[in-house]
């Protein structure tokens, strides 16, 4: 890709100098349409691994169709899920499992590619959740224009509270958010003017849903909406990190004051990715009231957002699979971590184990601090470890015995 | 007038409480830049173990909480050798690792002890009532109050007089030049560790003196104020802390009351967002 | 060390020099940059204190003075990452002192930083891709999507003069301490800027690089006639590129003038060069 | 180690000796040095800021590392501190110490006054020199002593009256010069086998700069010292050998007086005057025209 | 009574399955802990102790929800994926209330456990309910006040659906009886409760129902105490599990129970057979160990009048409706229109304090007494 570009930069050097007359960068950016001449260098990956690689690349197109057949699947398969794979139990819990897979890549466009740390996720999933119930229930809305309205409330919400919560930066930006999460879970709690249900939630109205997402047989057709979800969200976050803006959205990441000495003003860029993720999970909200049928104000709670960002941690923030690697795994595990706390095998050990082992949080606190410890960069990261590992250069050079430095910082 | 009172009154010692927690959770931040979030694990296993040496091992009341406060100590010592101190280099990863010890703990209490409300042992001496101005206000509100006062005064004299005080304070200006007077900052990093663990366990103790109960998700519960308190307060200040436990407490217990809804919470996240917007580095001004 | 009371009389000379004494460019048009009684003082305790001068269109003026004499603190005044505590700063005549940091940057200021400031875990490709979408306009964020193929373009141009064209793919983390310093400059050029500031460009680069990335300020001075702020160490750098010289101590401005005169002058000597021979 | 009290006061070479600047390879104290820095090299963020820096500090009296400005002075003795991550080797008297932390740097019985002089501005006077006590019992760990006895408040006061005067000050209202007193204050506090101060002299008064310069010659008596300077005149005074730095290299080792008095080596390697002659030509070396030429004359007491 | 003496081929027959979705861990695992220990009891005391009807087995898979309904949902998806026509438990009242709409949607029975929401009253043709609802507790609240003419009620709660829901129904009520009703609602996160506690004082009610559910419970007695509204307010609140007793603290003889169950509140046979079964199974019977009876109780009559079969839910439900049998706490009955269960209940006093506290019955009310009103049924 190189040789293209040698030749023009003659011509363009008198480019530049005439951009200087007009004073002002956005005027000359217009008139170099002339020559496109180089490709789009795309992904940088291709560049670098080439024949086996291409070929593999096809992966996730076969993991989707893998996916989508999956209810006309009677493969058993023991251990992993309780009953054959196209089972509604198992689809049940591949849904869910899939639905997390994409929440928290919804998730992950904050905090692994903006660098924002947002402790308040849920609200906006619960936003989504409660908005498309209530429309239901209490408008009369029929699902289709409820699931609008739902989703339109998060990405409302999620532009207010935003465009509120990002002028502060830093752990402030967590607490604020983590203080209006918590302001929506307890008004949820509360059950204002009996419109939430409170504790006890508000199931669905069976009449206003269609039929076919109804009933235990039509199972596989909410585990396909949930498919729908991941791919739409997963779609929707490569394409827009990819995009221009995707790439403000990493220079912000990487180092945010440099994104303003070109220019730019961060703050609009990550009230777009807030906005983005938030109109994301009410959309999940959305998948989550046709799988449990109701909404519970569990998905409200500060636990739900620490729940997503414990997925993405496990599965590797700002990677391209690993938030969804870690949905899957950890709505798996805390599904299936519960019949391993019940098992027969955990009841018999001594009650220094049982009783931890009992505990699926405990199990999964543990996991997630096991995961931070030992594997830095998540489960995405593995391979790359492992092959570094072996190719016995340790990639990101872990000190030498002289940077032992105790504080990791220098007088200023 | 009385409600005022009684309002004013139990405000406070909703304040101390919140002090008790934050005072902690500011100084390790303070001097670490670890947001700790299994703060409120310490807290529970201050307030559990209380209530083993007192309800179980049959303790007075007056030994129980010294012991709990040991046991909460000793945790946020193990917290801090085994889970902070390898990770000073990836200040990220200690939040997240923090997350993990708050999920994990809590759970465990729900393990071993069941997750019903345990009865705490009260001392007749501070179950009683005492009367202020024609309002009734219990006894321990004021427990609560002492302890927080004495807690900051203790702190501040910590801070003010002693070595390791010292040692504290030039670091959270300069940690490496506190290093290159051959003092050994990861230390003094777990002192403050185990000094917040204390003073969360102590806040535990005492927190079941004001719940009358234990549950293994206390400590959590009251994590999230204490952390809107420490942010207010201005990050790592144990004044600026104190002072806004005491304005938190007071503004949601006059907001529960005099709002039909109870509005006492969402008015503190008002509060909070208010607050930052106009002074995005807290009361004390340090940089969050 | 009379540094503070010799130094107002020093400064003003400077800048009332500054309009007959700017160089090759046209002497008559209004400055690119004026200073007014610049400062910045943290918590009462003054950085930058009291700097005046104005820059002359296509001028350039290198910074030298001690570390800590306050070149970065000025720079970061400049650029808006400090808000300055006192007096005015005007770029082509706009008063931008209470401007963002973005907003000057949209006016055309642009600036490297003493530490590499890059974005290690993006490509070189991708930094200049980002640096012309800034360029473009916050709107060529979303425009960009159709048409992002004529900044390819501009991304090659800006590869080949800055020598990194066979880097373009590399993460910008794995580039060696020279190359990241030409990708800053890369980072810069690309978004055109009116006004360059140059924080010690040659701050870690090994001797042999020197002259290249030398030469590369000089072209983008010289041949893109670009308005250019330099702080740097190597006085054999700046000297042959230099218009005016600059010494900061203190946080104040100590002399402002032609390279020779400031080099002669005794109290430059004593404050910065520590001539005592 | 104190045997030679006065071996800071080496007479200023009045001869030209024609020591060849290349010669840099042997310092010219004879005795086995106290500090001995091989191939020391800085990284910070991608930088490569020290490309192999060798130098000795000779184990009596003053010990100057020259440098023009940036050239690396600072960085190299951050790098001796273990505060800027750093390979190569550093022995002091035999002992390794570039895989030691800060803190235990320091208990080899180094005592350190940086260059921004590194004051807690939100302690007080007393305060900033209560933390840099090392009590006796401190160093446990550090494996060789260096260290033991109670600090030494009296020399501290007895330099610096105005530290006892200020000791209720927050060190932050302090003028530089008293901030400068207090850094170097502390660096005598505690019976160290070497100080390493940095740019003391920076951004004081003349006056100051002259009784900076007192201390150190004194402080030299007792302790080695490790001096980075701009101030050639007080270099000269009181150091017998030094190392210069370009580039974040060694570029020369040698005796100090020598290379001052060599006119054309003096130029090339602290950058004085070698583009731009000097508007009155080469000064004679001999005639200081600083303000800070009292420290020459001063007289130092023992 | 039952067909089965055909034990011998219990094993020959296919099996019936039942799916238990209820909390083994979680915040309310105690109630699932008796719910289950009393399930089965009661399935081998309804099947004689052959744990089989007609000679088809009765098996029962559990399922743990941790009190989350979406795990819940998931569960009984699954349950009802592999062929269970009967899914029961729900310890929560958030999962009572989504479990029982899929239940209907797929057309399988469910009889929801210790959930105490009215709102799963009447749900839907499906859903039954094996324990008491908040309007039999408050019921039994109301007969300590006797005429209601004149009297001046307050309900002390939190301000959640829990809190609302008593407020709301206290007022239909009591208000209906000529009483006025007025409210003091705390925020359910309020810790500190004297304010409240001096608010109920102060309205000096003739009687105070403390409609209070969550772990600020003892703080509320205690502020309650400590307040002294004891001293001229007659105090009425629910009676919860033996584990609770203590928190209560010094007010504890002072207060009021309504009481769904207690170790040995009942006095019946039946009780006696419960008792017995979990306490040879290492258990100890305490408030929701009659729902699980209950449970094993409706689903073994309901698959024997089915001869043996659960393929067809609407016999099943047909089975159910009206159904009246002796039960653990005496005579009860699903009622046909909403699958209310009408059950008595009683009226407790608490005697010692602390650890020593030891409940006994007051007053037994019937289960007509205790009746709550019809609701239609929705669907
Ligand atoms: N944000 C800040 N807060 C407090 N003090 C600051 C801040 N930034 C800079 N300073 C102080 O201001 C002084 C000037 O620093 P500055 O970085 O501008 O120096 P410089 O001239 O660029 O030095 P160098 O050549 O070492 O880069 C220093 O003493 C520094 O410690
Ligand atoms: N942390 C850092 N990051 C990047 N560059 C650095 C850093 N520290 C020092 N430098 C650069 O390394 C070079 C050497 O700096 P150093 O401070 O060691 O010089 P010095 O010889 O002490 O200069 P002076 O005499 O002005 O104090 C300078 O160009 C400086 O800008
Ligand atoms: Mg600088
Ligand atoms: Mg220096």
């Amino acid at each position: 890709m190189s040789a293209e570009g040698t030749d023009t930069s003659s011509t363009d050097t008198a480019t530049v100098a005439r951009g200087t007359d007009t004073g002002l960068a956005e005027t000359h950016c217009e008139h170099r349409a002339e020559s496109g001449a180089i490709p789009r260098t795309g992904d940088p990956v291709t560049n670098r691994w080439t024949g086996v690689h291409r070929a593999l690349r096809w992966w996730p197109i076969a993991l989707l169709i893998t996916l989508l057949v999956a209810p006309y699947s009677a493969l058993p398969v023991p251990g992993l899920l309780d009953g054959p794979l196209g089972s509604p139990g198992s689809l049940q819990l591949l849904a869910l499992c899939l639905l997390y897979g994409g929440l928290a890549t919804g998730y992950d466009l904050l905090l692994g590619r903006t660098g924002l740390l947002s402790f308040g996720h849920a609200l906006y999933f619960a936003t989504g959740l409660y908005a498309t119930d209530l429309g239901m229930l209490e408008l009369r809305l029929p699902f289709a224009a409820a699931a609008v309205f739902g989703v339109s409330c998060s990405v409302l919400l999620a532009l207010l509270l935003g465009s509120v919560s990002l002028r502060v930066t830093g752990i402030g930006f967590s607490m604020v958010t983590l203080a209006f999460a918590q302001a929506g879970s307890i008004l949820v709690q509360r059950n204002p003017g009996g419109a939430t249900g409170g504790e006890e939630g508000r199931s669905a109205p069976a009449d206003l849903l269609p039929s076919g997402l109804l009933g235990i047989e039509n199972t596989a057709n909410l585990y396909w909406i949930a498919v729908g979800y991941l791919v739409l969200t997963v779609a929707a976050v490569h394409w827009a990190v990819k995009s221009p803006i995707g790439r403000v959205w990493e220079g912000i990441k990487e180092n945010e004051r440099r994104v303003e000495v070109l220019g730019l003003r961060p703050y609009g860029y990550k009230l777009v990715a807030f906005v983005l993720a938030g109109g994301l999970a009410g959309l999940g909200g959305v998948v989550y009231l046709l799988l449990t049928g109701g909404a519970t104000p569990q998905a409200a709670t500060s636990d739900a957002t620490l729940a997503l960002l414990v997925m993405v941690v496990l599965g590797g923030s700002g990677t391209r699979w690993g938030p969804l690697l870690g949905g899957v795994l950890y709505t798996w595990a805390s599904h299936r971590l519960g019949d391993l706390a019940n098992s027969s095998a955990v009841a018999d050990l001594p009650a220094v184990l049982r009783v931890p082992l009992s505990q699926p949080l405990f199990l999964l606190g543990a996991l997630f601090v096991a995961v931070v410890y030992l594997l830095p960069g998540g489960l995405a990261r593995l391979p790359a470890r492992i092959r570094s590992a072996r190719t016995g250069r340790s990639a990101p050079a872990p000190a030498g015995p002289g940077t032992a430095h105790p504080t990791g910082g220098t007088p200023a | 007038m009385d409600t005022v009172v009684l309002l004013f009154c139990t405000g406070l010692g909703l304040g101390a409480l919140y002090f008790l927690v934050a005072s902690g959770l500011s100084l390790i931040f303070g001097l670490m830049d670890v947001l700790n979030f299994a703060h409120g694990a310490l807290l529970s296993i201050g307030a559990y173990a209380t209530w083993w040496a007192g309800a179980e091992a049959g303790l007075s009341f007056w030994l129980a909480v010294p012991f709990g406060t040991l046991v909460g100590t000793a945790a946020a010592v193990l917290l801090e050798l085994f889970l902070i101190r390898p990770l000073y280099s990836r200040p990220r990863d200690q939040i997240l690792a923090t997350v993990g010890v708050g999920l994990a703990v809590p759970a465990l209490l729900m393990g071993i002890w069941g997750a019903d409300s345990r009865p705490f042992p009260q001392p007749e001496l501070l179950s009683g009532t005492w009367h202020v101005l024609g309002a009734t206000v219990p006894v321990n509100r004021f427990v609560l109050v002492a302890a927080a006062a004495l807690l900051l005064l203790a702190l501040r004299l910590f801070l003010a007089r002693t070595r390791y005080g010292l040692i504290v304070r030039a670091g959270v200006e300069d940690r490496a030049m506190v290093t290159a007077l051959g003092i050994d900052v990861r230390k003094a990093f777990t002192l403050v560790f185990a000094l917040g663990g204390a003073a969360a366990a102590l806040g535990g103790a005492l927190g079941g003196l004001y719940f009358g109960s234990v549950n293994p998700g206390q400590g959590t519960g009251l994590l999230i104020f204490a952390f809107v308190v420490v942010v207010m307060g201005g990050m790592g200040s144990v004044t600026g802390a104190a002072v806004a436990s005491v304005g938190v407490g007071l503004v949601q217990q006059f907001a529960n009351y005099y709002t039909g809804a109870g509005l006492g919470d969402l008015s503190v996240v008002v509060l909070l967002a208010v607050l930052l917007l106009v002074r995005p580095r807290g009361l004390t001004g340090r940089l969050a | 060390m009379p540094a503070r009371t010799t130094s107002t009389p020093s400064a003003s000379s400077a800048a009332s020099a500054a309009s007959t004494s700017s160089a090759r460019s046209s002497a008559s048009s209004s400055p690119v940059l004026r200073l007014d009684g610049l400062g910045w003082a943290v918590r009462g305790v003054p950085i930058v204190e009291d700097v005046s001068f104005s820059v002359g269109e296509g001028e350039f003026i290198a910074f030298i003075g001690p570390n800590g004499a306050g070149k970065t603190s000025l720079f970061n005044l400049i650029s808006g990452i400090y808000p300055a505590t006192h007096g005015s700063l005007h770029l082509d005549g706009a008063d931008i002192t209470a401007e963002t940091v973005h907003a000057r940057a949209r006016r055309g200021l642009g600036r490297t930083f003493q530490t590499s400031s890059l974005w290690p875990g993006m490509t070189v490709a991708d930094h200049v891709r980002l640096a012309a979408q800034a360029a473009a306009g916050p709107g060529a964020s979303y425009r960009l999507w159709r048409r992002a193929e004529r900044y390819e373009q501009q991304l090659a141009d800006t590869l080949e003069r800055t020598d990194l064209t066979h880097r373009a793919d590399t993460l910008a983390s794995a580039l060696s301490h020279g190359e990241k310093r030409k990708l800053e400059l890369a980072v810069l050029l690309v978004s055109e800027p009116r006004l360059i500031l140059l924080d010690e460009p040659m701050a870690g680069v090994s001797a042999e690089e020197v002259p290249a990335l030398t030469e590369l300020i000089r072209s983008v001075h010289r041949d893109l006639g670009r308005t250019v702020l330099m702080v740097e160490h190597h006085m054999d750098v700046l000297l042959g590129l230099a218009d005016r010289l600059a010494v900061m101590h203190h946080g104040t401005l100590l002399a402002l003038d032609t390279p020779e005169a400031v080099m002669a002058d005794p109290i430059v000597q004593q404050a910065y060069l520590g001539e005592a021979l | 180690m104190t045997s030679s009290p006065f071996s800071a006061q080496r007479p200023a070479p009045s001869a030209h000796s024609a020591s060849s600047p290349s010669s840099a390879s042997s310092p010219s104290s004879a005795a086995e040095p106290l500090l001995s820095v091989r191939d020391l090299r800085v990284v910070i963020d991608g930088l490569h800021i020290l490309h192999g820096v060798d130098f000795d500090v000779a184990p009596v009296g003053v010990t100057a590392l020259l440098g023009r400005n940036g050239a690396g002075k600072t960085t190299t003795v951050k790098a001796v501190m273990g505060l800027v991550p750093r390979t190569g080797s550093i022995r002091l008297s035999g002992s390794e110490l570039s895989s030691l932390p800060t803190h235990l740097v320091v208990r080899h019985g180094i005592g350190y006054a940086p260059e921004d002089r590194g004051i807690f501005a939100g302690l007080t006077v007393a305060e900033n020199l209560r933390l840099a006590e090392r009590a006796a019992g401190s160093g446990s760990g550090s494996g060789s002593g260096g260290e033991a006895g109670e600090p030494n408040y009296a020399l501290v006061h007895e330099l610096f009256p105005e530290l006892k005067q200020r000791a209720g000050q927050l060190a932050g209202t302090l003028s530089g010069g008293q901030q400068q007193m207090v850094a170097i204050g502390r660096t005598l506090l505690n019976r160290n086998r070497l100080i390493i101060a940095d740019e003391p002299t920076k951004g004081l008064a003349p006056k100051i700069v002259a009784e900076v310069a007192e201390v150190l010659a004194r402080a030299a008596e007792a302790v080695p010292v490790l001096l980075v300077e701009q101030n050639l005149a007080l270099v000269r005074r009181l150091a017998g050998t030094c190392a210069v730095l370009a580039d974040g290299r060694t570029a020369h080792r040698g005796d100090t007086a020598e290379l001052l008095a060599d006119e054309e080596a003096a130029r090339r390697l602290l950058g004085v005057g070698s583009r731009h002659p000097l508007a009155g030509g080469p000064r004679p070396a001999a005639a200081p025209a600083s303000p800070a030429a009292p420290v020459v004359t001063a007289e130092v007491k023992p | 009574g039952t067909a089965g003496t055909t034990a011998a081929d219990g094993g020959s027959k296919g099996p019936i399955k039942v799916g238990l979705v209820y909390s083994k861990t979680g915040p309310l695992a105690a109630y699932g802990k008796q719910y289950l220990e009393g399930f089965k009891a009661g399935l081998s005391y309804a099947t004689k102790g052959t744990g089989a009807v007609d000679g088809h087995k009765i098996e029962f898979e559990e399922q743990d929800d941790a009190g989350d309904p979406a795990k819940a949902v998931s569960a009984a998806k699954d349950l009802i994926g592999k062929g269970y026509k009967v899914l029961a438990g729900s310890t929560a009242s958030g999962v009572a209330l989504q479990v029982g709409p899929i239940a209907a949607q797929n057309k399988v029975l469910f009889i929801s456990g210790p959930a105490a929401a009215d709102k799963a009253t009447g749900l839907n043709k499906y859903t039954f309910r094996s324990g008491r609802q908040s309007y039999q507790d408050i019921k039994t609240a109301a007969s300590f006040i006797g005429d209601a003419k004149g009297k001046k009620v307050t309900v002390l709660a939190q301000d959640n659906a829990f809190g609302q829901a008593n407020v709301a129904a206290v007022k239909a009520l009591l208000g209906a009886e000529g009483a006025t009703v007025d409210q003091v609602l705390a925020p359910p996160s309020a810790t500190d409760l004297t304010p409240f506690a001096t608010q109920a004082k102060t309205a000096k009610p003739d009687l105070l129902f403390v409609a209070w559910a969550g772990d600020t419970a003892s703080a509320l007695w205690t502020a309650l105490n400590q307040q002294d509204v004891f001293a001229d307010t007659k105090v009425v609140t629910g009676l919860d599990l033996a584990a609770s007793y203590p928190l209560f603290g010094p007010a504890a003889e002072k207060i009021s129970f309504l009481n769904h169950y207690f170790d040995g509140a009942a006095g019946t046979p039946v009780e006696k057979a419960m008792t017995d079964a979990v306490t040879a199974a290492g258990g100890k019977t305490d408030i929701f160990t009659p729902d699980g009876f209950t449970a094993a109780q409706m689903i073994v009559h309901a698959v024997e009048s089915n001869h043996g079969s659960a393929d067809d839910t609407s016999a099943l439900v047909k089975a159910l409706e009206g159904w009246s049998f002796d039960g653990v706490k005496g005579k009860t009955t699903v009622r046909a229109e909403d699958h209310a269960l009408l059950q008595p209940m009683f009226q407790v006093r608490l005697t010692g304090s602390g650890a020593a506290a030891k409940p006994s019955v007051e007053k037994t009310l019937t289960a007509d007494e205790a009746a709550p009103p019809v609701t239609p049924m929705a669907g």
